[in-house]
C-alpha cells in the first residue's frame, strides 16, 4: 500500500459524576470539599432560580426576548467558578449565568433584557465582555485579548463561550487557529446543547465531536460531560493552568442540552422530539447534583429550601431595583458613539430635542 | 398602522394577507414553477423561518430543496454562488440583516462580480431575502438598515418592498431577474398589516418605483418601513408620496417628475444619515433639478448612532412627528 | 505628479520622503513612544508589508509588537479588537482595501459598537491602516476604494491622507484618537510624490480639512489620491480646493464657508458614485448651503461598474480631463 | 484517570515516487502506462515552458505582475490530468497550469496577466471559474457547485484548488464543513507550497498537517507528495471517484514548495534562506518525473527536445496572437457589470464618451 500513517490524534472525554449523579470517579470526586460542593450548589440553584424568574417576567411582559439556559447550568456554573477575577470572557447572550457568577449585579441582567444598554455597563474590575450577539464572531476577541496577556507577561487568561451553532463560523476557525498559532493563553468552551435554534448538532457538522477541531490547530480539544459540574470544573481549571503556565489554548466541548426554547420567541415542539426532551431531562444537572451531595451526606431538603430562599430574595431585590430604574435618558442614543460627539451629533441632538 | 393596498391589486381571487404569507405564497410559487429554484439558510426547514416566511415549504419540496444550513451566512451566500454560476437559481434567506456582514466579501467580490469578471460567461441569479429595522423590540443587532452599503456595490439590485401585495409581485421579479438581487424586507411590517393579494402568480417591475399618493405641493421618498409614516406624517399637505421599492438603480424618471412639479422634496429613512441612500438620492436630484428646487432637500432619517435596543429604538426611528417637522422645515423654507 | 508640500511642513530639519516612508516613520515614532502600540498584519515582520510601509520594525521591535499574521483577515481585527479592549492599541494593516470585506463584521458589529454596547466601558483604540484605489496596475481587487461603505458605519473614524507630511501626523492623531479609525492611504502616491516632511513628532488634526489652494470662483473637495488630478485639473479657474482628509465626520465649517464665496461646488473621487462619500457632501451642502449654490453640485466619480483590472484602470478614474469637464459644466451652468 | 479516549484519528500520506525519482511504490507506479507517463511528462514539461515564458513576457514588460508556479509543476498537472470535462473546477490566481491543462487557450491566460478582463471569458464548455484572487473565499464556491451537482444527480464533482495559507481563513472552514454535512462530491486541493508571501507554514497554523483538518469535518484528508506526479494523479482520481460514488468530499494536501517569487513584484530573499530552496530544488518535480521515465526506459533528451519544441510553437503562437489582440472597448467597464444597463449607466457611458 503506497499509504502511510503519519499522524494519529486521540480525543478525550471527561465524566466524575455518572448520569445518575454517583461518582464515576470516586477518587476525583472525592478531591473535592464538603464546602466547595456546597459553593458549586448554590451556583446552580441560583442559575436555575434566576432562569425560572425570567422566564416568568418575559411571560408577564416585564422583559424582551430572553434565552432560557435550563439545562445548561453545570457548564455556566463548573466554568465560571474556575475563573480568576483577572481572566477575561467573552460570552454569548446565552451565558446570563456565568455573568452572574462573575459578579455582575443581577439588576444589570435584568435591565438588559428590557432592552437597556446600560445593562452590559460592565461594572470596572470585572472582566466580562458584553453579550456578543453575532453568533460566532467574538472568538477571536478571545485570541487577541489571551495575545495582550501574553505580551504583558501576566498571568491571565482569556476565555471565549460559544454554541455548537458557532463553531461552524469562520471566526472559529480564524480564532483558534491564531490562538494555536500564537499559543496564547485561551480557553474555548463550546457549549454544545445539541441544538442551533432548530438544527441539530448532527446537521451542523458531520465530524463526530466539535472537540477534535483543536488539533488541527496544534492544541488539545476534549469533550466533557456539560451537564456534570465536576468535570466541567475540573477540566476548565486544567485548561486554565494550562494556559497561564504558557501551555497554549485549549477546547473544552461541554456536551449538555437545551431543555428550554431557543428564546422565548421560539418554539421547540416545531422540530424536536419529546422523547429526546425526555432523554436530557433524565441527565439534568441540578438533579445529579443533589444525588450526589446524598450520597456524601451534605444535601437535605431543607437545606436547599434555606438556600433558595437566600438567593430568590436577591433576586427579587435586584428585579425591584430593575424595573425601578429611570428609563435612558434620550441622548444616550448618540453620546456613546464616540467619545466626542461631531457637529452633525450636537445638531441631531439639539433639532430631536433630545438633550433635555 | 395604515393601510396600503396597492390600486394594482384589484383583480381576483384576492386574500387577505399578511406580507410574511405573501412572501410565502411567492416563495411557493416560484419553487412550483421552476425545480432550478432553492430555498436556504439557517431554520428555514422545519422551522420555517424564525418569521416563518418558509412555513410548509419544507414539507412540500422536500430538503434538497429547501435547505437547512450550518450557522455559517459566509458558506452560505458562498455555496448560493457555486450553486448559481452552475446553474441554479438560489434563493437564500439570511436570518437578520446584521448576520449578512460576515459574508459581505462573498457579496462584493464574486456574487456581484462574476459577470464582469468573466465577460459574461458566469452569472449570479440569486436572491438574497433578509429582514431589516427596527420596531420589533429585538436584541441588539436584530435592528439594522443598512441597505446603502449594499447600494454602493455595481452589479446588486436592492429591493425594498412594503406592502404584501408588492412583496409577492417583487419577489417575483427578484427571481426572475438574471443578476443578483438584494430583497431587504421590512420586519416590522411582516405582521403588521395586511392586504389583498392576488392568488395567482404576478410580477411588480424592479426599477419602477410607485406614486403611492398623489400632490403638487412636496415630494416625500420613502420605502419599506418608513413609507406609511412619511405617509402619515404628509395630513395637511398636498404631498406626492413615493415608494421607491427598488433602491438601486432607483426610478429616476418618477422621481424627477415629482421634484418638476414639487419643487420640495423629503426623503425618509430609518439608516443613519450619513452616506445613506438619502444622500445619493439627495445628490441625484440636486444634480439634475436644482432648477426646480424652491427648498434644499431634507432627509429625515436614524441619527449618526450605533442602532439602539428596545428602549430607545422609537427615538432612533424617524417618527412621524419627526417627520412632519421635517415636512415643515421644507414647506416654511 | 504634482508635489504637495503643506505650508506647515516648514520647521526644521526636514527629509524629503515618499509616503511610505513618512508613514514608516509615523509608525516608528508611535512605537518607540507607547509600549502598549502594536502592528499587526499579513506579512508586516520580515517582509516590511508588501509596500514596505513597516519596513525595519520588526527588527527594531521584535516579533512581540510586529506580527506576522496568519492569512485570516476577521480573524486579525477580530483579534486586535480583543487586544485593544484589553488596552492595548494595534495597529492592523490591510494588504489590500478589498480584502477588509471579509472581517466588515468585526468592523460594523463590534469595533464601532462596544463603547455604545458597553456605555463606555470597553472601547476600541485601533488604527486599521490599507491601501485603497486604482493606479498601480493591481490584479483584481487590489484596487478597491470603498471608504464610503466605512463612512455609513457610526462610530468610525476615516481618514485619508494626501502627502507624506499629512500622512505621517495624520497616523499620529489616528493612534492618539481613543476611538476606531480606518486609515486608508492612496497606493497611487505612495512613492509618487516626495516631499518635506519633518523628523520629529507632530500631527495633523482629524476632522480637519485643509484648503490647499484659495478661490473664490468654485470649491473643489477632493482626497487622496484624486486630490492631485483635481488640483491639476483647474488650471484656469480661481477654484479653491479642499483636501478632506478626514472623511467621517468631515470638516463641515471648511466645507461651507468655502461654499458660500464660491456658490458653484464639484466633489472628486474615485469610488462609483452611487452612495459613495461624494453624495453625503453634496446632499450636506444642498441642506445647508441652497441658497449660496450658482450652479447643482457635481460629483466627478467612478462609473456605476465593477472596478476594472489593468487595461482599463485610467478611464475608470476621473482623469484630469474628466475633471476638467465636470468644472466646466458646473462653471457654464 | 477521569480521561477516556473517545476518538482516534488517523492522518495518511501517499507517495508512489521517491525524492530522487525511483518508484517508492513499485506495484502502483507500474500501473501508469507508458502512454500515460508520456502524456504527463508533457503537461509537466508544457507547464514548465508556459511559466518560464510568462517570466520573461513580465520582465520584458509585456504582461503585468505575474506569480509563478515554479515547482508545483505536478501538483497542477496530476489534479488537473484526472478531472473530467464535467467537473467544475475553482482555481485561485496561481493555478494558471490548470487551465492550461483544462483546455483554455493560452492566449486568454496571455491576456489576463495583460490586466484584461476578457481573458477570463472561460469559452463554454470548460467549467473552470476565473482566478479567484481574495485568498479563500472562492473555496464554498466548490461546495454549492457540488451540491447543485449532486441535486441534479449528476456524476460531476467540484474542485477547488488554494493554498496553505488560505487554509487559515474562515470560508475554508465554513466550505468544508458545508461540504461535509450535505455529502457533496467535491474535492478540496490544498497547495501547500511552505509560504503565504513571507509567512511559512509552521506560521499559518500550529498543527502538524493541514490534511487533518478534514476529519473535523466528517470526512478524510490526506498528504500528497505534491511533487511527485503519480501521487497527485491517483490520490486526485480516487477522491474524485468516491465524490462520484456518493462519498462524499475529500481533502488533499499536497506538500510542494514555491521555487519562485510570491508574484513578479515579491523578492523571496528578504525572507527565505537559500539552504531551504536548495532543499527543495532537489525534490523538484520535473527532474523526479523524467529519472522515473529513464528507470521506465522512455526517456531520452532528443525525446524532451521534440516534445519541448511542439509546446514552444504552440505557446509562442498564443503570445502573438494575445499582444494582437485590439484592446477592450471602453464600453466595457460598464457593459458587463449587470445584464442591462440602468439609466445612469447609459448616461454614463455617453458623457464619458465610451460608446464609440
Ligand atoms: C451570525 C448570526 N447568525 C444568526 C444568528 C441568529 N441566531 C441566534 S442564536 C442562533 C443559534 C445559535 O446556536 P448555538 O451557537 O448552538 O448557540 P445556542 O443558541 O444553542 O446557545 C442563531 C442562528 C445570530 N445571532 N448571529
Ligand atoms: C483575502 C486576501 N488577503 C490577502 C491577499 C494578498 N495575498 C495574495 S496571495 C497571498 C498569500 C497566499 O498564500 P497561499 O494561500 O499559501 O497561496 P500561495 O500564494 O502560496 O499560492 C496573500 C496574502 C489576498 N489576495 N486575499
Ligand atoms: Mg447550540
Ligand atoms: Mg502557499
Amino acid at each position: 500500500m503506497p499509504y502511510k500513517t503519519i499522524k494519529t490524534i486521540n480525543v478525550r472525554h471527561l465524566q466524575i459524576l455518572d448520569e445518575s449523579g454517583h461518582a464515576a470517579d470516586p477518587a476525583e470526586a472525592s478531591a473535592f470539599s464538603d464546602d466547595q460542593l456546597k459553593a458549586f450548589f448554590k451556583a446552580l440553584l441560583q442559575l436555575r432560580i434566576y432562569n425560572d424568574l425570567a422566564l416568568s417576567l418575559q411571560r408577564e411582559g416585564r422583559i424582551g426576548t430572553y434565552p432560557s439556559y435550563y439545562g445548561q447550568e453545570a457548564a455556566q456554573a463548573g466554568s465560571a467558578l474556575a475563573m480568576e477575577k483577572a481572566d477575561w470572557l467573552f460570552p454569548t447572550f446565552r451565558e446570563t449565568g456565568v455573568y452572574l457568577l462573575m459578579g455582575l449585579p443581577a439588576t444589570n441582567l435584568f435591565r438588559y433584557w428590557l432592552g437597556d444598554e446600560r445593562g452590559m455597563k460592565i461594572p470596572e474590575g470585572i472582566n466580562v465582555m458584553p453579550m456578543s450577539v453575532p453568533v460566532g464572531s467574538h472568538i477571536p476577541h478571545a485570541t487577541g485579548a489571551a495575545m495582550a496577556m501574553k505580551y504583558k507577561k501576566r498571568k491571565e487568561a482569556a476565555v471565549a463561550y460559544f454554541g455548537d451553532g458557532a463553531s461552524s463560523r469562520g471566526d472559529f476557525h480564524e480564532a483558534l487557529n491564531m490562538a494555536g498559532v500564537y499559543k496564547a493563553p485561551a480557553v474555548f468552551i463550546c457549549m454544545n446543547n445539541q441544538w442551533a435554534i432548530s438544527l441539530p448538532r448532527s446537521a451542523q457538522c458531520a465530524g463526530d465531536t466539535i472537540a477534535q477541531r483543536a488539533f488541527s490547530y496544534g492544541f488539545e480539544g476534549l469533550q466533557v460531560d456539560g451537564n456534570d459540574m465536576l468535570a466541567v470544573y475540573k477540566a476548565t481549571k486544567d485548561a486554565l493552568d494550562k494556559a497561564k503556565s504558557g501551555g497554549g489554548p485549549t477546547l473544552i466541548e461541554c456536551i449538555t442540552y437545551r431543555l428550554g426554547n431557543h428564546t422565548t420567541a421560539d418554539d421547540a415542539k416545531r422540530y424536536r422530539s419529546e422523547a429526546e426532551l425526555a432523554k436530557w431531562m433524565g441527565r439534568e444537572p441540578l438533579k445529579r447534583f443533589r444525588a450526589y451531595m446524598k450520597d456524601r451526606g451534605i444535601w437535605n431538603e431543607d437545606y436547599e429550601k434555606e438556600v433558595s430562599a437566600g438567593i430568590r430574595a436577591d433576586i427579587d431585590k435586584a428585579i425591584k431595583e430593575a424595573e425601578a430604574t429611570a428609563p435612558p435618558e434620550l441622548k444616550e442614543i448618540i453620546l456613546n458613539t464616540n467619545a466626542e460627539q461631531t457637529a452633525r451629533q450636537v445638531r441631531e441632538l439639539e433639532e430631536n430635542g433630545w438633550l433635555k | 398602522m395604515a393601510e396600503v393596498d396597492s390600486k394594482k391589486a384589484v383583480t381576483s381571487p384576492r386574500l387577505k394577507v399578511t406580507m410574511v404569507k405573501a412572501l410565502n405564497m411567492a416563495l411557493d410559487e416560484q419553487l412550483a414553477a421552476d425545480e432550478d429554484v432553492l430555498l436556504m439558510g439557517e431554520d428555514v426547514g422545519l422551522d420555517g423561518g424564525v418569521f416563518r416566511v418558509s412555513d410548509g415549504l419544507l414539507a412540500k419540496y422536500g430538503k434538497e430543496r429547501i435547505i437547512d444550513t450550518p450557522l455559517a451566512e459566509l458558506g452560505i451566500l458562498g455555496a448560493a454562488f457555486g450553486m448559481s454560476v452552475y446553474g441554479l437559481k438560489p434563493i437564500v434567506e439570511i436570518q437578520f440583516m446584521a448576520f449578512i456582514y460576515e459574508a459581505i466579501e462573498q457579496v462584493f467580490s464574486h456574487i456581484t462580480r462574476t459577470r464582469s469578471r468573466s465577460r459574461g460567461r458566469f452569472t449570479c441569479n440569486m436572491v438574497i431575502r433578509t429582514p431589516y429595522g427596527l420596531g420589533i423590540k429585538g436584541p441588539e443587532l436584530h435592528s439594522d438598515s443598512t441597505e446603502a452599503i449594499f447600494c454602493h456595490m455595481p452589479g446588486l439590485k436592492v429591493v425594498v418592498p412594503s406592502s404584501p401585495y408588492n412583496a409577492k409581485g417583487l419577489l417575483a421579479a427578484a427571481v426572475a431577474d438574471p443578476d443578483p438581487v438584494l430583497f431587504v424586507e421590512p420586519a416590522r411590517l411582516y405582521r403588521g398589516l395586511k392586504a389583498h393579494v392576488p392568488e395567482e402568480p404576478y410580477t411588480v417591475p424592479l426599477s419602477k418605483a410607485e406614486i403611492i399618493q398623489e400632490g403638487s405641493e412636496l415630494t416625500v421618498i420613502a420605502w419599506g418601513s418608513m413609507l406609511h409614516k412619511a405617509l402619515e406624517a404628509t395630513e395637511g399637505y398636498g404631498a406626492e408620496v413615493i415608494d421607491l421599492l427598488t433602491l438601486k438603480p432607483f426610478d429616476e424618471d418618477t422621481i424627477l417628475n415629482s421634484v418638476k412639479k414639487t419643487g420640495r422634496v423629503v426623503i425618509v429613512h430609518e439608516a443613519t444619515g450619513f452616506c445613506g441612500l438619502g444622500a445619493e438620492i439627495s445628490a441625484f436630484i440636486g444634480e439634475h433639478s436644482i432648477l426646480h428646487l424652491k427648498a434644499p432637500v431634507l432627509r429625515c432619517t436614524g441619527p449618526d448612532a450605533v442602532v439602539p435596543m428596545a428602549l430607545l429604538e422609537k427615538y432612533y426611528m424617524p417618527s412621524v412627528e419627526r417627520i412632519a417637522r421635517t415636512y415643515k422645515k421644507v414647506m416654511e423654507f
